[in-house]
C-alpha cells in the first residue's frame, strides 16, 4: 500500500504487476512471458499492428461522448418505424438489468448459483407463452428476422418439405434474412402476394401481424388457409400489439416470432436486439436455442423441509454443444438479458397497463392519420384496421417530401414509394406510437402543413 | 442481502404471477383525451391476457431477490474455460448508453448516424489489424452466428467457382466447439470429424489423408479447446489451399493471441471472433454477444450485409457487398455490444491487447503450476489462456466425478469452470482464469481444488452432496427434460 | 451471491487498503502533454498517501460484496418505526440524474438554471399547500438542520420583538425525537422536559403550568413518536400564541396527515419536513437527505438563504430573506434530493398523496390488530403512521429482550422495528409498515413477530443468540466503544 | 392474475387494492379509511388543497426533460469554480453506488444487516483521516461549511473560548455558515486579513486550503502563530488538492473540515454534498455525527472459528438520541452515499492517481493561465504558488469582460471585484481542472483575445 511503487499494473484492468508476474513466472518455470508464446511460429510473431495507442477512461468517455454528439439528435421529431418503434419503457426495468450480478453472468450451466437468471429466463418464456397462445417458448434468439429464419428451418424439418412461402407486405430484412438462412439448406422462398398461391410444397407460410404497411392482419382465415395444404402458419408478431390484439395461437398460427428490443429499452441503432421464438407443443423437441424447466431438488434442503423449486436449462439434447452436427440450431449465446429488460417491461405494465398502452398507440397513431387526412393535398390510403403505422401520400412525390420535412427538422417516416402495393405507390410509412410526444406530432402537421401550402 | 425470506422458503416456487394480487400495478399508462377513434372488430382483438400484477415495489423487490441468486463475474473468479468470464469494464456500459448512440433508429440516414458509423468503421479497422484479415461485417450477432457467416461465405464462394455441387464436405477437429459442426451442417455440408492427435494438437495426417475435391473446407478453433496453439497451423493451411479448400478459422479464444501472431498472416481465409469473450463485453447470462467475421481479401465479397465503409468525401456508410451473403438480421447487429468492444479496444491500445494476452497465459500456466500433481493433465505442457485437467483420477479411486468438484466449488465461492468439455478428455476441468484475476485469487482457486482433491479421498460423500452453501442445492435436470414444465399455468385449483 | 468467499471467512477483517497491492490501479489519469510548470516548494508538497491499490475489478468486487452484506427496502419489509422506509422510485433516480440538472454548476446565474429553479419552486409551493404554511425553503439538507433553521429562526424573532434575552427556554415532551432538544441546546436554550400523560399525549397541564415569559417555543412532533395524534393541538397553540411564544412542529411523519390536515391551519409556525422519509427520496444508509423549513407568514423574514422566488417577469430566483438567519449550506442544499422529491409529488398529486396517509395508517392498525395479545401495547388505541409495542411482558416472564427480538427477526428476513425508542415505552418495538407494503408482507411480518413470541416462551437461548442467518453475528458494540479502532492502519509487522 | 379486475390500487407505488382494504378495514374493525384520521380535528380535515394531478412515469419523465432542457447546456465552457470543481469521476463510482442495498437502507442501526454501509463507512473515515492527516473522521457532515461551522463549535466546547477568527481570503458562504451557526450559542466571528490579529479570545483560526482566491496556503506558520495562544486551527481543505499539497495535520492542523461532493459525482447545482470533518485524538469524543467502529463478534460463529471482525455505529454517547440536549451536535441524517462515491473515487485513483490528477490540475490551470498572461490586455494577479484557480484581470471592467464572455458562449469566472483583497481588483475568477475539455479552455483563449482586440 506503500508510495507508488515502480513496475505497477500495466493496466487497470489487468491487476499482476510486475513484481507479481517475477513471482509467477519463477513458479511457472519460465523466464518471460514471451516464452509462454513459444508454439506460435517464431517468424510470425509479434507482427507490427496498427492500433491507436491506449485512451484513459476521461480520454476514452470524452471521445466517445463527442461520437454519440455527431448522431442526430434523437429527442428531435421522428416518424421512423418500419420495425423499431419508440416505447416507453418504465425506469425500473433499466434499474434492475443493470444489476451486475445479471449483467456480469455467463449462460446458466450451474444452476445451483445461476437461478437469478434461470428463473427469469421462465418467466420470459411465460410471459412470450401468454402474448403469443404458443405452449413452449425459448429463451429468445437474435432477432425478429434470425428468430423467423429459424422457424422456416423447423417448419422445413417438421414437414421435410423443400420450400417456405412469406405474405406481403413483410418486413423487407425478413425476407433477406429467411434467404441467407434457407441458403445453405438449398430451401426455396416464395413471396407471395396472396395466401391463395400457397401450396403442398411449402413448409409453411409466414405472415407478418401488423403487417409492414401496418395493417392488422385477420390470421384466422390464412391459418384455415394454410392447414389445408398442411402448411404450418408462422406469425411475424410485434408483441406490443399483441396487447389489444387476438393472440397468434388463438387465431390458429402454429410458430410466433417477434421482435422484443422496443419493449426492452432504447433502439441503438438496433441492436442488443431480441428475437421472440414460441410454438405449439409438438415442436417442443425440434426448437432451436435455449429452453428452460421447471424442476425439484434432488435431495431434501440442508435445513430440512421439502425438496425446493428451481430452474434449469433442459431439452439440451437438440442443442449443438451435445448433438453437434445433428443439433436443432448452432445457437448459444442469445440475447439473455435483453429478454429480461422486455420480460420486466411487460410484467411492469401487467395486463391492464399493456393493453391500455396498446389502445393509447392506436388512438395516437389514428389521431394524428386523422389530423394528416384533414390536410389539403395529403391522403392516408388504408386497407382496413391499422394499427400504429399509415401510409401518408402528398402534394410531392415521396422522396421529395422527405427531403422538404428533414429541412424542417422532421424526421420522416420511410419512403416505401417503390414497392409493388397500390397503396404504398408515392407513400410515406409514417410511424406514432403512446411514446411519440404530442409536440411531434403537432411539428409533423405543421410541416405537413406548410409543405402542402408551398406545393 | 436480496433475499425475500432467507432459509428455508421455496421462494422459486413462486413465480411474478403468482404474487402480487388482481388490480395492482408497477406503473400507469397515460389516459387518452383526445377523441376516441372505435377499436377494431373484436374477433381481430385479445379477449384475455394473464400477467403478472404487482405494485413497483413488489417487482423491484422480485427481481432484486432474483439478482441475488446469481453468480457474475463481479462476484468472484469465474473460470469458466472457453468463455473467457472477466471484469468487464463499467465504463463502457456508460458510453453505449449515450442518448446519442442509444436513441438512433435502426434506419436513421447514414449523414445522422456519424456517431455511431465512425466508431463502428474504427471498431472494424481495428478487427482487421488485430486479425490480419483485411476484410471485416460486424453484422453477426454472435460467435455461431458468425460461423454461420463465414460457412455460408465459403459456400458461395464455392458457387462461383462452379464447386458447390462437388464440395459437400467440411472436417471438423473433435476438438472443436459444437457450434462448429452445428454450423457447418446448417450450412447444408456433410461433417468429417477429425479426431485429436495424441499430443492435443490436430492430427494432420488424418487432414491430409481427408483432403480431396470433395471437402469445402477445414474448421479449427485456434487456439484449440484444450488451450494449446495448433502448431504448423500455417503449413496445414498451405496443404487445405492446395487442396482447394479454405481455412475457416474459430476465433472465439483470440484474447489468447492478441497481439502476439495474426490469422491472416497464417493462411487462414476466414475467421469468427466472439467480441463478448476476447473483448469483454458482458454476456449477461446468455446474451447479447457479437460476432464478427473477418476474412481474406478473396473472401470479402461475400461477407454479410452490412459492411461499415468510408465513402471518398469521409462519409461512413453501411453498405452491401457486391456478392454478398445476405443480412443475418433485420437491421444491423448488437450496435450497442460494438460500441462497449469498440472502447474496450481504445482503453487497451495495442500494448494492452498484448498485455491481456500476456496475462492470461501467465495466470493459466499459474494455475496449471499450481495444482500439478493434484489432478491429472491429460495434454502436460504449457498452455495458453487455459488449462484442461481431468478429473479421472478423482473418479477412478474415489468415485467422485467432475461434476462433485465444479459442484463443491462452489462452495468454496467459486464459479465451477467448464466441465465435460472438450468431450475428448475424460471427466474434463476446463480452466480460464483470464488476466482479470489477480494471483491471490489463483491461488485460492487453486487452494480450494486442492482441498477438494483431498476431501475426495477422505470424504467423497461430502462432495457428492455439493453444493452444500448454495442458494438452491441440486437439481433434478434429468426430471426436467422428461416431463418437461416450460412456462407458468394458473394453478389448477384456483381458478 | 455477491459474497467473496462465502462461508467463514473474515471478511471485514480486511478492508480494500488490505486488499489488492502495490502498483495496481482502478483508473489511469491522462499524461500531461504540454509545457509543464514546475511545481510548489517540496514544502508544501505531500511527501507520502496510504491509499489502497487494487484493480478495477477487484475494487468492482469489493463494494459489491460489500453491498451484499447490506438490507434496503428493495431487500424486504423494513419496518423501521420514525424513520419511514417505503418504496423509492426508480424514476425519481432517473430524473435527478438527467445531465440537465446534474451537470448544474451551483454559482450559475439564474437565467442559466431556470430549470432547476423552476421544479424547486413548484416543489416550495406544493409544500406550502400540503403543510398550510405559506413560506418555505428547502435549505436543510436534512430533518435536524431544518429544525436548527426553525429554531433559529425563532431566536431572530424574538431578538426584532426585544425578547431574546428573557425567553431563554424551550419545552420539549419527553417523547420528542433526540433532535428537538438537541437542536434547542445547539440555538442556545434551555430544554425543559415535559412528562407525557398517560394516554400518550401531550401533558397539557404541565405544559399550562410552565408556559411563561421565560418560554421561547414548545417543540412538538406531530404525530407524536407514538403514533399519536396529539388531540387539542390547535388549542395548546393558542395558548402558547397567548403566552408569547411559538409552537415548532417536527413534521418528519408528514406521510400520516398528508392531505388529511395542515400544521398551518392547525397553528403551528413553523415546521421543518424529512423529504426522505415523507417524499420517499432514497436515504443512501444515512443520507442525503432534505429537510425543507416551512412557516408562517410572520416567520417569513427570518427562512434561511436561499429561498426560491418568482420575479414579476416569470423568472426564477433564489433570494436571501429581508432577516435571514443566513445561510445553513455554501450553496443550495441538497438539490438532487429535491429534485426526486419534487418528481414524487408530481407522481402522486393531491389524491396519491392521501392515499398514502390512508394506507399507511391502514398497514400499521393492521399490523396492530394482528398481533394484538402476542405483545403488550401500551397505549392500546388506534395509531397513526406507526405502532408502538412494548416487549415488557417478554422481558419479564422469559428473559427476552426486545434487542434479542429485534434480531431474531433477521433470521426470519425482515429488516428489525426501531428498538427502545421512544424512551418512554418500556422495551419498545416501534413499528411503521408503511404504505408501500402489501398486505402479504404485513401478514408475513405479523407471523414471524408472533413465531417469535411463542419461540421466546419455549426457547429463550435461540433468541438470545440470534440472529443466526445474517452475514455476521451479533457484535461486540461495547468494546467498539470502550476501545475505539476507527480507522485503518498499517497492520505492524509488515512496515 | 386474471383480466383487469375493478378496484385496483391506488397507485403503483401502493400495493394495497380496494378488496385488499376491505377485507384489512374488517380485522381493524373501522368502516372505512377516514375512521382511522378520528383523532385529527374535524373541523380541519380534508383541508383544500392546491396541488397539481398526478403524472404517469411517462408525462413525468416529458416534464423533466424539459425542465432540465431549460437550464444551460453543462456540456458547454464554463469557468465557475469557487468551491465547486468539475472532477473525473472514474464509471465504477457511480454504478457502485447505484447497487440499490446501499442506496435504499436507513441509517445502520442494526449492524449484523448493514455490513456493507458499515465497513464502507470505515473506509471512508480512513481514506479521509490518511488525506488530511488527522486521527479520526466521523462519517461525514451536510457540506463543507456547516462542517466548518461546526469545527467552530467543537473548538469553543474544548477551548471554552467565545470566539472564533477565520482568515482571508475564504469562502464567503463558509463565512456566512459560520455566522449562522454560532448565533444561537452566541459566540463572536471575527474576519481577519492577517493570523497576526488571532488571540486568546479565540478558538480557533480557520484557514481555507487552497485559499478562496487560489492560492496555496503555508499552513505550517499559521499554525504555530495559532496554537502559540492556544488556538486550535482549522483547516478548511480540498480533499482534491490533498493529493498533491501536504497534510493539514503534517502541517499542524487540529480539525480538517473540507468539500467531498466535487470528488462523488456531479455537482447538481451544489448539492448533495459531503462535509469532511476530521481531527487529532484528543477530539474524538467531542466530534459531531456518526462515527464508525471496528469490532469483533460476540460469540464464535455458527460454523465455528474465531469471532469475525464486524463494524458498528460507536461513541453514540455524544450523539442526539441519547444524550439529547447534551449531545455534541444535533446531526443524524448526513450525506453516507455521497461519502460511498466519494471514497470509491479516491479508492479507484488510488496513491499514484490522486497525486497524478492533482498534479495533471495544476499543470492544465497553470497552462490556461499562461495563455492568458501572454494575451496583449491581461493579467494573471498572483501572490504565490496556486493550484487550479487563477484571477484575470483583462481590459475591461470585470462585469463588462463577464458579460462578452456570455455572448460569446463562454460561462466566465466568479466576478470577485468587489472583494478587498488588492489583487482581486478588478478581476474574475477563473477555475481549469484536470477535467476541463482542452477545447474549451481554447475557446476561453479565443474569446478573451477576440474581446481584447475590440476593446
Ligand atoms: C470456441 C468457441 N466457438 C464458438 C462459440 C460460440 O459463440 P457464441 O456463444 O457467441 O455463439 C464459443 C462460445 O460458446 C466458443 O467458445
Ligand atoms: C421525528 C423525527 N424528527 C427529526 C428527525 C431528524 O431528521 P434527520 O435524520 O433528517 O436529521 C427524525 C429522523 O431521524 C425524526 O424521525
Amino acid at each position: 500500500m506503500a508510495s507508488p511503487a515502480p513496475g505497477g499494473a500495466p493496466h487497470p484492468y489487468i491487476p499482476a504487476t510486475e513484481a507479481d508476474r517475477a513471482r509467477m513466472l519463477e513458479r511457472v518455470g519460465v523466464a518471460d512471458l514471451d516464452a509462454l508464446f513459444a508454439d506460435l511460429p517464431a517468424a510470425m510473431r509479434d507482427p507490427a499492428i496498427d492500433l491507436p495507442p491506449a485512451l484513459t477512461e476521461p480520454e476514452l468517455i470524452a471521445l466517445l461522448e463527442e461520437r454519440a454528439g455527431e448522431n442526430a439528435d434523437a429527442s428531435q421529431p421522428n416518424f421512423l418505424g418500419a420495425g423499431a418503434y419508440r416505447r416507453s419503457i418504465p425506469a425500473v426495468a433499466a434499474h434492475l438489468t443493470s444489476r451486475s450480478e445479471f449483467v456480469t453472468a455467463y449462460t446458466p450451466y450451474q444452476p445451483e448459483i445461476s437461478q437469478g437468471t434461470l428463473q427469469s429466463a421462465f418467466e420470459y418464456q411465460s410471459v412470450v407463452c401468454e402474448l403469443t397462445g404458443m405452449n413452449v417458448s425459448n429463451t429468445g434468439l437474435y432477432d425478429v428476422a434470425s428468430a423467423t429464419a429459424e422457424a422456416c428451418l423447423l417448419a422445413t424439418r417438421a414437414t421435410r418439405r423443400g420450400a417456405v412461402a412469406l405474405l406481403e407486405p413483410i418486413h423487407p430484412g425478413t425476407i433477406e434474412v429467411v434467404r441467407t438462412y434457407t441458403r445453405g439448406a438449398g430451401l426455396r422462398v416464395d413471396i407471395l402476394t396472396s395466401a391463395d398461391a400457397v401450396s403442398e410444397e411449402h413448409a409453411c407460410l409466414v405472415v407478418q401481424q401488423p403487417d409492414f404497411l401496418g395493417a392488422i392482419v385477420d390470421l384466422e382465415p390464412l391459418a384455415e388457409a394454410a392447414h389445408e395444404s398442411g402448411v404450418l402458419l408462422v406469425t411475424v408478431a410485434d408483441p406490443f400489439a399483441l396487447g389489444l390484439l387476438r393472440s397468434p395461437g388463438d387465431a390458429g398460427a402454429d410458430i410466433v416470432t417477434g421482435e422484443g428490443r422496443d419493449l426492452a429499452g432504447a433502439p441503438a441503432f438496433g441492436g442488443p436486439s431480441l428475437g421472440l421464438f414460441a410454438a405449439r407443443s409438438p415442436f417442443m423437441r425440434q426448437m432451436p436455442g435455449r429452453i428452460v424447466g421447471r424442476t425439484k431438488e434432488l435431495h431434501e434442503p440442508p435445513e430440512g423441509g421439502e425438496p425446493r423449486t428451481g430452474y434449469v436449462l433442459t431439452l439440451q439434447a437438440r442443442e449443438q454443444f451435445i448433438r453437434r452436427e445433428r443439433a436443432t440450431s448452432n445457437v448459444s449465446t442469445a440475447q439473455s438479458l435483453i429478454a429480461l429488460a422486455f420480460t420486466i417491461t411487460v410484467q411492469a405494465l401487467g395486463p391492464q397497463g399493456l393493453r391500455e398502452a396498446a389502445e393509447l398507440c392506436y388512438q395516437r397513431a389514428h389521431d394524428a392519420a386523422a389530423r394528416i387526412t384533414g390536410l389539403p393535398g395529403y391522403e392516408v390510403p388504408v386497407r382496413g384496421p391499422w394499427f400504429q403505422e399509415f401510409l401518408v401520400r402528398g402534394p410531392l412525390p415521396a422522396a421529395e417530401l422527405a427531403d422538404r420535412l428533414r429541412e424542417l427538422g422532421i424526421g420522416p417516416g420511410l419512403d416505401v414509394s417503390s414497392r409493388a402495393e397500390a397503396e404504398a405507390r408515392d407513400a410515406l410509412l409514417f410511424a406514432v406510437t403512446e411514446a411519440t410526444p404530442d409536440a411531434h406530432v403537432d411539428a409533423l402537421v405543421d410541416a405537413l402543413a406548410e409543405i402542402g401550402a408551398d406545393a | 442481502m436480496s433475499a425475500l425470506r432467507p432459509g428455508g422458503d421455496d421462494f422459486g416456487a413462486r413465480l411474478s404471477f403468482d404474487r402480487g394480487g388482481p388490480g395492482r400495478r408497477a406503473v400507469d399508462v397515460p389516459a387518452w383525451n383526445g377523441e376516441a377513434t372505435p377499436l377494431p372488430d373484436a374477433r381481430l382483438l385479445r379477449d384475455s391476457l394473464r400477467l403478472p400484477e404487482l405494485s413497483q415495489g413488489e417487482l423491484v423487490r422480485y427481481y432484486t431477490a432474483l439478482s441475488a441468486r446469481n453468480y457474475g463475474i463481479d462476484s468472484g473468479t469465474y473460470p469458466l474455460g472457453s468463455c473467457t468470464m472477466k471484469y468487464n469494464p463499467k465504463v463502457d456500459d456508460l458510453v453505449a448508453s449515450l442518448p446519442g448512440f442509444a436513441g438512433a433508429h435502426p434506419q436513421t440516414p447514414a449523414e445522422d448516424a456519424q456517431g455511431t458509423l465512425r466508431t463502428l468503421l474504427e471498431l472494424r479497422r481495428g478487427l482487421a489489424e488485430a486479425t490480419g484479415l483485411p476484410a471485416v461485417s460486424l453484422a453477426p450477432a454472435a460467435g455461431a452466428q458468425g460461423e454461420l457467416a463465414g460457412v455460408l461465405m465459403i459456400t458461395r464462394a464455392l458457387e462461383d467457382r462452379g464447386e458447390l455441387e462437388t464440395r459437400r464436405r467440411i472436417l471438423v477437429p473433435d476438438s472443436a466447439h459444437g457450434t462448429n459442426p452445428a454450423t457447418a451442417a446448417m450450412a447444408g455440408f456433410t461433417v468429417t470429424q477429425i479426431p485429436t492427435a495424441a499430443d492435443g494438437s490436430l492430427d494432420r495426417a488424418t487432414i491430409e489423408q481427408e483432403l480431396d475435391e470433395s471437402v469445402a473446407a477445414v474448421m479449427v478453433t485456434a487456439p484449440n479447446t484444450l488451450g494449446l496453439w495448433e502448431q504448423g497451423i500455417e503449413e496445414v493451411a498451405g496443404l487445405i489451399h492446395e487442396a482447394g479448400a479454405y481455412l475457416y478459422g474459430d476465433g472465439a479464444n483470440l484474447n489468447a493471441i492478441m497481439g502476439r501472431v495474426r490469422y491472416g498472416d497464417l493462411g487462414f481465409d476466414v475467421v469468427h471472433l466472439n467480441l463478448h469473450k476476447s473483448f469483454s463485453t458482458p454476456h449477461g447470462g446468455g446474451g447479447p454477444g457479437a460476432g464478427p467475421v473477418c476474412c481474406s481479401k478473396e473472401l470479402a465479397p461475400y461477407l454479410p450485409t452490412p459492411v461499415v465503409d468510408e465513402c471518398e468525401d469521409g462519409v461512413v456508410q453501411l453498405t452491401a457487398p457486391e456478392r454478398s451473403i445476405g443480412q443475418l438480421q433485420q437491421f444491423h447487429g448488437n450496435v450497442g455490444v460494438l460500441i462497449r468492444a469498440y472502447a474496450y479496444m481504445r482503453a487497451l491500445g495495442l500494448e494492452g491487447l498484448r498485455a491481456v494476452s500476456g496475462q492470461a497465459e501467465l495466470n493459466a500456466n499459474y494455475l496449471r503450476a499450481l495444482l500439478h500433481g493434484y489432478y491429472d493433465l491429460p495434454y502436460d505442457r504449457p498452455v495458453l489462456h487455459e488449462v484442461v485437467f481431468s478429473g479421472s483420477r478423482q473418479r477412478k479411486e474415489h468415485g467422485v466425478r467432475t461434476y462433485d468438484i465444479a459442484k463443491r466449488l462452489i462452495d468454496h465461492g467459486f464459479h465451477p469452470p467448464t466441465v465435460y468439455f472438450p468431450l475428448i478428455v475424460d471427466e474434463a476441468l476446463m480452466m480460464e482464469p483470464t488476466e482479470t484475476e489477480p494471483p491471490e485469487a489463483i491461488e485460492a482457486l487453486a487452494e480450494a481444488m486442492i482441498a477438494i482433491a483431498e476431501e475426495a479421498e477422505r470424504d467423497p460423500d461430502t462432495l457428492h452432496a455439493a453444493p452444500l452453501t448454495a442458494p438452491i442445492g441440486r437439481l433434478d435436470e434429468a426430471n426436467a427434460a422428461r416431463r418437461p414444465v416450460l412456462r407458468w399455468q394458473e394453478p389448477e385449483a384456483e381458478d
